[in-house]
């Protein structure tokens, strides 16, 4: 559209945020405290809070499962429960945690909050399609649910057909239907996100004033809209086949089935980093607000996040190596994955060097940050061990896998998520938590997740497959640990959700600025008025204008 | 109901002639591909011929992109989202051939 | 941990030289790890002590340009990794390519058991008896949904397709017994579906498959009546219909109806095959199984209930004794 | 856009917009991000259809010769004019001719449900030819060549999800054009008309791509 459609007749020209006059004391969580107000609500930060606790809820029903996998592995012989059920429990963990958590996660929460308060709008741009999102994730939350109601899945999180469409006697339509609804749901959320960033920016806040947040959040919705409907596609194809006959992954009439695993990881292996990158912009927030230092190589860390939203299109493949694909593919696949290595290595070494000569204060949300740093080094490096051929000819489909994409996803994406909810806590309630709770917390998680998943990477290098319902004896030393750590790390989980809700009513109020972070997010009250900020927020001249810069050279201003 | 055209100005003719050029020629140049398609199709002149109708089906696509969607007239980022697409595509199937025609 | 549990090996047995060599592969990759890891927890760790907010530090900038910086640490972790693509790729080539002397084993894989055929025509299920000092190649497919053969002793997995072969192929050097899993998840018992794989000095093959590889045939063939015939449908554990066990069942005493007790003996097992609803009814299950006189011929009865009196519960949780 | 719009006619400013530049930039990036996932959510479907080739090409050319080609054809003919009217009505609502803009996109519409009856009327005769595998009462045609019946399969999903996005699109139309029949819609609205155009444009494009895909090349 060019300019030449905006001297349309009628629109109106009030300067400025007339609302601010509206009443000041209303900040977005008490400006109006009904039932329908918060369900009919297109403010973006009412629905950030009502993805927040749609999710905890998926994530408590996902933990919940994931305590039923650990508990059947304490003994070998699976003695304690049914193979059905231990099948169920890890589909039910999978798919939950996937789909109803890992991926609305960061983005439909922090990134709905946040993004229009960075860039200094009033909201995103399509704030009913915000809404309508949250309703399109319930009704496939719904979906899902009623399978799990009527006795559950046990086709695994990646539904791989034949067995999803022919053989499994368990509720697999509902689950898919549900997983495919909640595809539209992301593919809105990236949609609004795009658009927003590209459309809504304050005047003066260009691309390289932008914070990495909000970098990673455009790369995250990038893949959201790429890859999504490739995912929704395959899941319609195997509704039809399962559903009404209609298929064509059938080996029975020369389907081939790997076509749908081809289809399946050309979103799902992107979908990886749909979890990963906005945990890296949690990340990239966090640790220059508590070194009080400008991020290192502020735009290599832009670039790497688009980087690596367009190299994931490339590595699909690596999931497949010994699923029957050609040996071409294989050698292609495997080689691309290693430059997946390259952004992610600018972005470890970037957030170390910013600990560099910081001032560093070891808060809760930094030692999440630190915690995540470290985990996801191991996660990103295993990754290569799964990337090399001849390795994955031996650790594919072993608990080396398990591991490696727990250390991503839990020792990335929920340690980021959690340091992230801390960090933004006070902006998101007003109010403060309890610090020496939190920084126990951290630790205990810390420790309760390393001794849960490290000792699966030598189960993995020993040799016992994944999904395993009953296993071999020698195996059973490691499983008792890591089942011993689950529990550490439930408890670890236990103590935010009640310390957190406990500081809803009863912590110290929160100023606008606890960390004396910059952003613009920082700059309006805590919470945020209904609309985002009283008066137009100046925009900085430097992104992470922090007290401490280190001297970068000369066209490295950003 | 009246005709429509009966009551128009000389002026208002030449704004409908003007604005409805582009519409009307991108049409039947539409009509002419898909003919030649369609011809191709029915006959099957020689055993290459999808190679022609992929052809004539790509001159379509853009013609639909670039005059009825109007992405010329666009700014580079639409330009640019209107390609972005087809570009993934093109790495879906590609990366995906790599399996196949190998196999 | 009761003292007759296997210890836990810090390092799986390796039984062929690609095996060795993937292991390392792994050992190298591992240093590598170590060298990129390293560096970067004692950083974090000294810079969080050395620089915490209040100590005394010089936080003057160093004024090393960054942009070498930053190329340096994005292509050096790179090219030092690719150096394993090349390694691992070259290793995964060699184990695709089977060397056209190497002796082919068929491999079925079915929701829940693999079957496997020697050239000779012996045939066994779950397990795997092979000579070592001799390249074999396993023609493998599936009967339903996608299985995966795991040999963790030769470091090799591949898929078990519904409709098209795959190969794989090693040259074992060490005689043992190791374990033998399904690795792509297909279902209720796929943690059931494996065995083990014994690896012996060729003459002893040779006498395995004279003596107790003729005698698995026999079973073998009996557990193909046992699916022919459909007992497995709702015998086997998972069925919908949820019609008892006879894994195990045989010499085993069976509660009736009536109240006595029986022995599950070839007679007992050859009356409830061809009349299942006649007297000696056993306890506790509906009588719903079709009858079998005039539609089961005598030699392949024999079989079948040969089958039934091999035929155990499933091994699960059994140790593979490893025998180096 | 070549020329400007008309007196009278444009957009109003929704709160939270700054400019009504900057909600129709917005609106117009944002029904292109829309497109770019139905054209990957379609060539998923039109990859599926190319391997299927390439792994049975036989049956898939056997199961392609009892397509409907002519309806087919037809039908591409159908929606080019639509796109025609879509464009026009487009055009119409530029120059602020409300009258003409509602009667071009009451004739879209039309041809919109043309489409569909026509399409109902070739799997009408699919089902007579018994061409419709996945019913078990009626024996496929082509049950000796059973690699035909993924073909077939996929032809049916395919067509199946753009006949939902067409008769959506139907569906969005009448009753954008209740609304925009009211007076007043074009100094308030005109950009949904231009957003819309692009969105039923697009669908004619993927029936474009699907024609050749599904019924030409593979003959």
């Amino acid at each position: 559209m060019s300019a030449t459609g905006s001297v349309g007749g009628t629109a109106r020209r009030e300067p400025h945020a007339p609302e601010a006059t509206l009443g000041r004391k209303a900040d977005y969580l008490h400006a109006d405290s009904t039932l329908r107000s918060w369900f009919l609500t297109t403010d973006h930060k009412r629905i950030a809070i009502l993805y927040l606790t749609s999710i905890t809820g998926f994530f408590v029903i996902g933990a919940f499962a994931a305590g039923v996998v650990r508990l059947a592995l304490i003994v070998p012989n699976g003695a304690i429960m049914t193979n059905d059920t231990y099948n169920k429990a890890f589909t039910i963990h999978g798919v939950v945690m996937v789909w109803f958590f890992l991926i609305p996660s960061i983005p439909a929460t922090f990134g709905n909050f946040l993004i229009p308060l960075m860039i200094g709008a009033k909201d995103l741009a399509f704030p009913k399609l915000n809404l309508t999102s949250w309703y399109v994730f319930m009704s496939g939350a719904f979906f899902t649910l009623v399978s799990l109601v009527l006795g559950g899945v046990d086709t695994g999180w990646t539904f791989y057909a034949p067995l999803s469409t022919a053989f499994s006697n368990t509720w697999v339509l509902p689950a898919l239907i549900g997983v495919t609804v909640v595809g539209f749901s992301s593919i809105l959320t990236g949609l609004n996100f795009v658009v927003t960033i590209h459309t809504m920016r304050a005047p003066g806040m260009t691309w390289f004033k932008l914070p990495i947040f909000v970098w990673t959040h455009y790369a995250t919705s990038l893949i959201f809209l790429l890859a999504t409907p490739v995912i929704t596609t395959a899941l319609i194809l195997l509704i039809m086949e399962r559903g009404f006959h209609i298929g064509v992954f059938d080996p029975a009439y020369g389907g081939d089935p790997v076509l749908f695993q081809h289809l399946f990881w050309f979103y799902s292996h992107p979908a990886v980093y749909i979890m990963v990158l906005p945990g890296m912009g949690v990340i990239s927030e966090i640790v220059p607000a508590f070194a009080q230092k400008k991020l290192f190589g502020y735009r290599f860390v832009a670039y790497a996040s688009i980087g690596l939203a367009s190299v994931t299109f490339f590595v699909w493949g690596h999931h497949m190596f010994i699923n029957g694909q050609s040996d071409l593919a294989s050698l292609v696949f495997s080689a691309l994955s290693f430059a997946v290595a390259v952004p992610s290595a600018v972005k470890v070494y970037n957030w170390t060097a910013t600990i560099h000569k910081g001032s560093l204060r070891l808060d809760t949300p930094m030692l999440y940050a630190m915690g995540y740093i470290g985990l996801f080094v191991l996660g990103g490096l295993t990754g290569l061990y799964l990337a090399t051929l001849a390795i994955n000819q031996h650790i594919h489909a072993t608990y080396f896998v398990v591991a490696h994409f727990h250390y991503i996803m839990v020792g990335g994406t929920v340690l980021a998520f959690l340091g992230g909810l801390h960090f933004w806590w006070p902006k998101f309630t007003g109010r403060m938590y309890s610090e020496p709770w939190g920084r126990v917390s951290a630790v205990l998680i810390f420790i309760g997740f390393n001794v849960t998943f490290f000792p699966q990477f030598i189960l993995g290098y020993l040799g016992m497959p994944r999904r395993y319902a009953t296993y071999p004896v020698e195996f059973q030393l490691l499983n008792v640990l890591s089942s011993a750590g689950a529990t550490i790390l439930a408890a670890g989980y236990i103590f935010p959700m009640l310390y957190l809700v406990y500081s809803l009513w009863f912590g110290r109020k929160a100023p606008a600025n606890p960390w004396n972070a910059k952003g613009l997010e920082w700059e309006t009250g805590s919470p945020p008025p209904k609309h985002n900020f009283l008066s137009p927020p100046a925009v900085p001249r430097i992104p992470y204008d922090y007290p401490i810069q280190a001297q970068e050279s000369q066209d490295q201003h950003g | 109901m009246r005709n429509p055209l009966a009551t128009l100005s000389a002026d208002d003719r030449a704004l409908l002639r003007r604005r409805l050029r582009t519409p009307v020629l991108t049409f039947l140049a539409l009509l002419a591909l898909l003919a030649v398609n369609v011809t191709l199709g029915a006959t099957l002149p020689f055993a290459q011929v999808w190679i022609v109708e992929l052809l004539v089906v790509a001159v379509m696509v853009s013609l639909i992109l670039l005059v009825s969607m109007e992405v010329i007239h666009e700014p580079p980022l639409v330009r640019l989202f209107s390609g972005l697409g087809f570009f993934w595509v093109a790495i879906m199937v590609g990366m995906t051939l790599t399996d196949y025609l190998a196999r | 941990m009761t003292p007759n549990h296997a210890a836990l090996e810090l390092w799986p047995a390796a039984v062929s030289a690609t095996a060795s060599e993937t292991d390392l592969l792994i050992l190298a990759f591992t240093v590598l790890t170590l060298l990129l890891t390293v560096p970067v927890f004692v950083a974090i760790t000294y810079f969080a002590l050395r620089y915490r907010e209040g100590s005394e530090a010089d936080r003057q900038p160093s004024g090393i340009r960054s942009n070498l910086i930053e190329i340096s640490w994005m292509l050096i972790p790179f090219l030092l990794t690719l150096i394993f693509f090349v390694w691992g790729a070259r290793l995964y080539i060699t184990s695709r390519n089977a060397p056209p002397d190497a002796m082919v084993i068929e491999a079925i894989g079915r929701q829940w058991m693999w079957k496997f055929q020697h050239p000779t025509g012996q045939a066994e299920i779950n397990n795997l008896h092979l000579p070592i000092g001799q390249p074999i190649r396993l023609h493998i497919i599936s009967q339903d949904v996608i299985h995966a053969l795991y040999l963790p002793a030769v470091r090799l997995q591949i898929a078990a397709l519904p409709d098209r072969y795959t190969d794989l192929w090693f040259k074992a050097d060490k005689i043992g017994t190791y374990h033998l899993y399904c690795s792509e998840y297909c279902g209720t018992d796929h943690s059931v579906m494996g065995g083990e794989v014994t690896f012996m000095n060729p003459g002893d093959y040779q006498d395995w498959l004279t003596h107790a590889g003729a005698q698995q045939g026999k079973v073998a063939a009996g557990r193909s009546l046992y699916e022919a015939y459909g007992c497995a449908g709702c015998h086997d554990p998972g069925s919908a219909v949820k019609a008892p066990s006879l894994a195990g069942l045989y010499g085993s005493p069976v509660k009736l109806a009536d109240g006595r007790t029986v022995t599950a003996d070839e007679t007992w097992l050859r009356e409830k095959i061809l009349n299942p609803n006649g007297d000696r009814l056993a306890e506790g299950t509906k009588q719903v199984m079709p009858s079998f006189a005039g539609r089961i011929p005598e030699d392949e009865l024999g079989r079948l209930i040969d089958f039934l009196k091999s035929y155990t519960a499933p091994a699960s949780g059994k140790a593979a004794q490893a025998n180096p | 856009m070549s020329e400007g719009l008309a007196d009278g006619v444009g957009v109003a400013r929704a709160g939270h917009f700054e400019t009504v530049g900057q909600q129709r930039a917005a609106a117009t990036l944002g029904i292109w991000a829309w497109l770019i996932t139905e054209l990957l959510l379609f060539s998923a479907l039109f990859l599926v259809a190319l391997i299927t080739r390439i792994l049975h090409p036989e049956a898939t050319v056997a199961a392609a010769k009892h397509l409907k080609f002519w309806i087919g054809a037809t039908n591409t003919v159908v929606l080019i004019c639509s796109s025609l009217t879509m464009s026009m009505a487009i055009e119409f609502s530029r120059i602020g001719w409300q009258r003409a803009m509602v009667r071009a996109m009451l004739a879209t519409a039309a041809l919109g449900g043309l489409f569909l009856v026509l399409k109902g009327y070739e799997y009408y005769a699919d089902w007579a030819e018994h061409m419709m595998p996945f019913l078990s009462s009626r024996p496929f045609a082509l049950a000796e060549t059973p690699p035909a019946r993924l073909f077939v399969n996929l032809y049916y999903v395919a067509t199946l999800l753009h006949a939902v996005h067409l008769f959506t699109g139907i569906a969005l139309l009448l009753g954008m054009t209740w609304l925009a029949a009211k007076a007043g819609f074009l100094s308030r609205h005109q950009n949904w008309i231009e957003v819309y155009g692009l969105y039923w444009h697009f669908i004619d494009l993927v029936w474009i791509l699907a024609f050749p895909i599904l019924y030409v090349v593979n003959r």
